[in-house]
């Protein structure tokens, strides 16, 4: 398979026009010490039908979720994908094309990142977002990357962060030079040279933060308050902005993208004006042309690596807009009181799930007292990766493993998707497995 | 207009009618869109006290309101699929169709990132498989897959770096880049938290060697080099540099925007690179997005390999499975695994094209920016003497010197010829720099009708420069006020 | 322009470059997209006697190439997606993106017709289930689902009649049929072997019952109708009408086109129908495809049930199976067993929609064509009295004798203003006849914008009627010579 | 789940603005007798990812051609067909508009159109196309359509064309008036009453026919000469123009439509421009607008229902024009030379194949000393319809049983998908099946 459309004729009608011989003579500038002398150990090329073939079954050695129920969260969740949104994202003007260098040809794409950037602001109850960031993970290095800085370098991030987003953080922090340190409860000691403190609401464990507590504290010691957050709970749950929060950032794949086995997802990223000039990546903003009327750019490009080049906020260069068109999308067809039911939906059907399964003997919730959005943990009397085993054989995706203390827990999350008959047959297997070998 | 047919157009010119608003302005309160089941478990509100009092203002629009606008923004975008798009340094070839086929199977689209590994063997062996073929094509030991775009391989390649000499001394704070590199470059050394140190070019455009010599020291961490170079040239002394470069004890990363030229020819390994990121959106074609998402793999030499993010796929005899065990890893640079749909769209493409095609592939993208190059010469010609590789860098400034004619006013008089222009203005080292990249992907015909695109501009901005001035008429929106949206923020609804 | 946002917008207006020659204008001596893999056991060529000398003149082209040219077609295509579609008798609603997703699973997609019905319990069941609901939905006993169109449904309907009759006495050799009929009833009568008696219209615009009265006799076979009736009107008198032609021993068929205004609220089967056809690509929203593809259904009472087409689905003790065990079936009408594709279409619009749904959406499309009705109704009266249901038939007979702008300028003029015009010019009863079906998924403010850019149609036509003559202006071709297509026939490359 | 836009509010407004007071009053023309006074009985509505759900449970109850390996034909073939197919005729300006009744905003569908109709003339050798009939069955109607009339009423099928068309052509005859008799051996007795000769090359068989044997005899007799073609072949075999051929119709599903479980198809029909008036179904033509700018219309349409009603040649209104498109984006992927490689790996494989299975003991062609093009009759030592369960069970779609004379066979199909591992599984499984119970 080649996509070059070259005839023979063509090569030799081109190479005389630049004046030379062969295609080989293109490569005499490569010192023949280093020019390669040998084929490239990959197989020769094969036909359209064979590619799709072998990926084929590759894919089919997979257990999807066609196939497995999914109860698993940890902040990527499997709500339902209208099939509208990839009908509209996946036309190809807009995945075909890159970034809006050119706004004329571009209109498209740019007035959806505005689009995109509205929803984000009206979600988080903030007032500037960005045009998308890799992921949740690395959403939250660059806010905290947005906090450090004058004498501020230590960076508090509450036990409820999700540890992957801890690690993401940990490692970038080598780079960037900012400490980290994970703190308990509510009321983090915020001293001088503390650049911001972080919170997930809900947090890893599904459970609803006392957020005002951590965020007066890290007001009180002037430093940023920075929330990650589930967009999925926003239909019921207070915004960022309103709890106080100076940034927000969000795993927002589930936004009408799909799971994809960990990416293309989509980083969120909020904050206020006054941080406008600090924030990571593009920004489209509206404006006029020649003659009035208006239309959409890239703007505040003086912070971005390719005008300011080392001093750049951020290095982000390629981002994830395409995930970004199906989250508006998304948010379009879900509208605020589709978004408000989604919530309750949730709410509900984890409430009924976590009822259910606690009614085996042996299983408890491993948080009784705390109040929680669509995922809960789950204490159980065997190890969690076995009883995830367990129900892989009976067809279900149980959740997924999580240190809690020094304990192992089950993350069991229910979206909307998951119905009564589905979370009763899951209770059942759950039941089964434990009593089983 | 000479030259062959045209393949690509502007966008429609917007008549009266076809402005449009926000999604906002289709907005009816108590439309909807979206159902759901009915719930037939009990209603288990959350607590009051931590309930939204009012509604975020999301549209209130219904399926066709959805479909329509939507389809009428696609259709005010330029793709791809629309013509002709050679942006220098982004590799804009042909994104194939099979791919996003592919890309879309439940099997690889429906999988949940936590999924225990048992269950996601395909995936992988994908994975694996992959990491193989870039180690192949790179000349590099072992690779990671999980940054999900350039930026973030040049950080994960510079935080192993870092790692690295730490464990062999430390006390390294410069990294050396030459003045034509991409933006991304210095803003990565910077928040891998070292210092950028430029290194000239020279008169030919390659690395001044002797100024690097100079340059080099046991500060130097490292040189972040591409070859060929943003101006499309090869480093022909390349070894010379590279050697410059471990003699000190640094080590050299290279970055993979430019792979798509030597792919089967010559390897960053034998160049004596030590690292090496690519990006999986230019190179393997997979869709740029109208931004991203790309990915980033990042191949790294053997003494480098402790160092690579976790986890790595690892092939056992039971299968293949994530080894996390990784103690002198850098640690994760993403939440999950990386960008695995694009992944697996890379994997289609490399395997798809195998060593054959992958190699042609590389010849036909230079044998199309060298007869671009040619075609366009006498008005436009290259800002360097040396043949070009897959792209080319001309400049606008005797046309400027000529007329008072910019670069970007070439680029805009191209939009309303048909085109989307080349990347004007980078690299920085080239005055009305204009940078192309065709790929080879492209036809003859089409580059022809480039050429001559790009004549007919020229001989208009030495008739009636205001031709060039004016434009675009033919786009949706004409030239819009950047200075203006930087002053008066607008930034949402 | 007034009355709310435009919802749709002309197909871009033609620059110098985007003039495109057929697909043989990109083809290059050689090129080729299409690769297979390996010949892997040995060649075997057809004979020499048979093999073909030549080679057809088919595109040589790369996929590049085929990508932008369908693309750009693409674009200068108005669809649904574009904007509010408006044609009577065709029912233009919003198709929705989940059939779209459902049909293309590989469990209905990749399915071989000729597989055994124990492999494909899956679709039989589908299939059965839809029948049944069509028979709800209609008051009909069975249907078949083989007829791949309204008017293979029509065929279908007029061969069972005639079986019918031929095994109750036969000798009948004519079909009524009113003069507000679509083009396919008159076309179907002659084809099943009948002769056409039309039926006048009455002041009000239905069926003239008194003279029905006169034209009933043992020499009818049946009646065709849709009602309402292409007027939009509902046939006051049906039951009259059914009882007239049972009187003399004939069958009543029933043209299910306009089936979208009376779901949930009567059934033809209570009516006194006795066999109805169904437009999937119109009721249930199925992708009318640039001009097909659609299904045709087919309902029938009881006693019609022997002559359905071969085979029908039965449902058995071990599952589902076609029944081809069916000695005085009029046979097949297709060479498979029909568009089941567009039936799983069908089956997932009335299924979501639900009995509640549905009622819903003949109610609501009634208010929409009554609403635009009412709009328009200073400009462009209705041709009758009669409260339109879900279309009404305007004319611009009185514009016409004050300007001489015909209904056909209007229509191209509403073009220019951003809108898919209705059908014009028929039904043929009515003079400068304006059909408008808007359908139940068009907004309030898109009726409002067409009522508004009509309006202004007829505005102009009383200032300057040069304006709607010379219309279209703003699309990639005005108004083209179709009498010179006919004369110089150009049907081919 | 419903697509009305319509609020409460606006329901109200509507209504007052036609002085209607309900919805249900918007019915009252409806005699009171005839109302409907329960509801449908149908099932209330359900959301989108209930529907989805449902249909997705249904479709898994099938087995797909992902997982039986595919040797079926008669007249619908497995090739492949190459994503951007879809991706393009999938576009959705293409299959969301309807027939071109305006041109001006339908250049696209019309020029695709034309394309189409030069591709299958320059496929068939013959001279006019029309723009897609409904299948190839259907299409045979047509072309008898056509052909009768003025004293010739009589219809010579030859025996080697589908059953399953000519059952169709039956069907149809009771209302037109035609005759239908199926003729053996190819030289059918050509009278003055007799319309037309129909042959099948390759045949329902797959085995090539002499058609100028056929065609002769009926040019002799006066009477139009049909072929039924299959287009696969077309870079291999002579086109039906040069076999003297009248009008030719095929069944159009293998070029890049999907099988579909028997439709949508796409009819094709190809005839000499002195049939071009008799031609059943949109005709595309070329013309120019008023400024001069070439363009494309439907055209004589003067012999189509909407304008001749009850003295149209047909009475075809929707047709299959998106599978029409897909055709032609299929041919252009193929290109001639792949047209040609395309019948050349067919009928490799195929030969291939069936020395494969004769190689089996009991098992036999059918037809041994006829040519054949990619598919073949077996007769097996045991009933086809047994046999092919068998192969389902061991994963393979075995083929198409037929009648032949007295005895029923096994039709086998080999396109250019199946591999040489596959036909030796298939062959092996073949003999497990017919040895085994
Ligand atoms: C030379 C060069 N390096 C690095 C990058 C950054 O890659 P990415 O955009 O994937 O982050 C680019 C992207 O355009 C580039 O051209
Ligand atoms: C009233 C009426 N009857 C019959 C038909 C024929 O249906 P089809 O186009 O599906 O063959 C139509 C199609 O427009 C129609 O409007």
């Amino acid at each position: 398979m080649n996509f070059a459309p070259h005839t023979e004729d063509e090569i030799v009608e081109m190479l005389s026009a630049i004046g030379a011989t062969s295609l080989d003579e293109l490569f005499d500038q490569i010192p023949v010490d280093v020019r390669l002398q040998k084929p490239l150990d990959i197989a020769d090329g094969i036909s359209e039908m064979e590619i799709v073939a072998d990926l084929r079954a590759h894919s089919v050695k997979n257990r999807d979720l066609d196939e497995l129920i999914c109860f698993a969260g940890g902040g990527a969740y499997d709500h339902y994908i209208p099939s509208l949104v990839w009908a509209l994202a996946g036309r190809s003007e807009f995945y075909t094309s890159y970034t809006p260098y050119q706004p004329e040809l571009s209109q498209g794409i740019l007035q959806v990142l505005f689009e995109f950037q509205s929803l984000i602001c009206e979600l988080t109850g903030l007032e500037v977002s960005n045009a998308s960031l890799y992921d949740g993970a690395t959403a939250l290095v660059e806010a905290v990357h947005m906090a450090v800085g004058a004498g501020r370098t230590r960076v508090l991030v509450s036990d409820g962060v999700d540890p992957r987003m801890v690690d993401t953080l940990r490692s970038y922090g080598r780079g960037e030079g900012f400490r980290l340190e994970v703190y308990a409860g509510s009321h983090p000691d915020v001293t001088p040279d503390v650049a911001c403190v972080v919170v997930a609401h809900p947090n890893v464990y599904g459970v609803l933060e006392p957020v005002r507590e951590h965020f007066g504290a890290a007001h009180d010691g002037g430093a940023r308050a920075i929330q990650v957050f589930d967009p999925m709970s926003l239909g019921v749950l207070a915004p960022p902005g309103e709890l106080g929060a100076d940034i927000a950032v969000a795993e927002g794949q589930p936004l009408g993208n799909f799971l994809n086995y960990g990416g293309p997802y989509l980083g969120l990223i909020a904050a206020r004006m006054d941080d406008v000039r600090r924030m990571p990546g593009r920004i489209v903003g509206e404006t006029v042309d020649v003659e009035g009327t208006p239309g959409y750019v890239l703007t505040l490009q003086a912070r971005e690596q390719h005008i300011r080049r080392e001093k750049a906020n951020s290095n982000i260069c390629t981002n994830q807009t395409l995930m970004a068109i199906a989250a508006t999308i998304y948010l379009g067809w879900l509208g605020p009181s589709g978004l408000q039911e989604l919530g309750h939906q949730c709410s509900s059907r984890a409430a009924y799930a976590a009822a259910q399964l606690t009614s085996i003997p042996g299983v408890t919730l491993a948080l009784p007292d705390k109040p929680f959005f669509k995922e809960f943990a789950l204490r159980l009397p065997r190890d969690p990766r076995g009883v995830i085993d367990a129900l892989v054989e009976r067809g279900f995706l149980a959740g997924v493993p999580m240190a809690l203390s020094d304990e192992e827990v089950l993350l069991v999350a229910v979206t909307e998707r998951r119905t009564r008959s589905e979370i009763d047959a899951f209770a059942a297997a759950m039941q089964d497995a434990l009593v089983g070998p | 207009m000479t030259g062959g047919p045209v393949t690509g157009a502007p966008i429609r010119t917007q008549g009266a009618e076809a402005s449009t608003g926000t999604i906002m302005s289709r907005s009816v309160p108590g439309r909807r869109a979206s159902s759901f089941a009915r719930l037939e478990v009990p209603s288990a509100p959350v607590p009051t006290a931590f309930t939204r009092a009012g509604s975020p203002r999301l549209p209130e629009v219904s399926e066709i309101d959805l479909v329509r606008h939507y389809t009428g923004l696609s259709q005010r975008n330029y793709g791809l699929d629309t013509g002709f798009y050679p942006l220098g340094s982004c590799t804009m070839k042909y994104n194939p169709k099979v791919a996003e086929e592919i890309a879309a199977l439940p099997g690889f689209r429906r999988t949940h990132p936590l999924q225990p590994d048992g269950t996601v063997q395909g995936t992988l062996e994908v994975l694996w498989r992959l990491e193989r073929a870039l180690c192949a094509l790179t000349g590099m030991a072992r690779a990671t897959l999980q940054p999900p775009a350039g930026a973030c391989g040049e950080m994960t390649g510079l935080l192993m770096m870092r790692a690295y000499h730490a464990d062999h001394g430390g006390g390294r704070t410069k990294v050396l880049i030459p003045d034509s590199a991409h933006g991304t470059n210095p803003a990565s050394v910077r928040l891998a938290g070292f210092d950028v140190v430029g290194v000239p070019s020279d008169a030919r455009g390659l690395v001044d060697v002797e100024a690097l010599a100079k340059l080099v020291d046991d500060q130097v961490a490292g040189l972040m080099l591409t070859n060929p170079n943003t101006l499309g040239l090869f480093e022909e002394e390349i070894e010379r540099i590279t050697e410059l470069v471990h003699g000190v004890g640094g080590l050299v990363y290279y970055d993979g925007a430019n792979l798509n030229a030597i792919m089967g020819h010559c390897r960053p390994g034998d160049m004596g690179f030590d690292i090496v990121h690519i990006n999986t959106h230019k190179t393997f074609a997979t869709p740029h997005g109208g931004g991203g998402p790309g990915a980033g793999p990042v191949g790294v030499v053997e003494r480098l390999e402790p160092y690579l993010p976790t986890p790595v796929v690892a092939r056992t005899d039971t299968g293949f499975g994530w080894d996390r065990d990784r103690p002198r890893s850098i640690g994760k640079l993403h939440g999950y695994n990386g960008n695995i749909g694009v992944l697996v769209r890379a994997y289609a493409y490399v395997f798809a094209h195998g060593a054959d095609g992958l190699k042609s592939v590389s010849e036909l993208a230079s044998l199309n920016a060298n007869y671009l190059a040619a075609l366009v010469r006498d008005d436009f010609p290259t800002a360097f003497p040396g043949r070009p590789m897959h792209e080319f860098v001309a400049t606008a400034k005797p046309l400027k010197d000529r007329t008072g004619v910019r670069a970007m006013d070439v680029a805009k008089r191209l939009i309303d010829l048909g085109y989307h222009p080349s990347t004007v203005y980078f690299p920085l080292v080239v005055e009305e720099a204009m940078m192309v990249e065709p790929t080879e992907t492209e036809t003859k015909a089409t580059l022809e009708g480039y050429a001559g695109a790009l004549h007919q501009a020229a001989e208009e901005a030495r008739a009636d420069p205001d031709v060039l001035r004016r434009a675009p008429v033919t786009t949706p929106v004409r030239r819009l006020d950047e200075a203006r949206a930087a002053r008066q923020l607008k930034l949402r609804w």
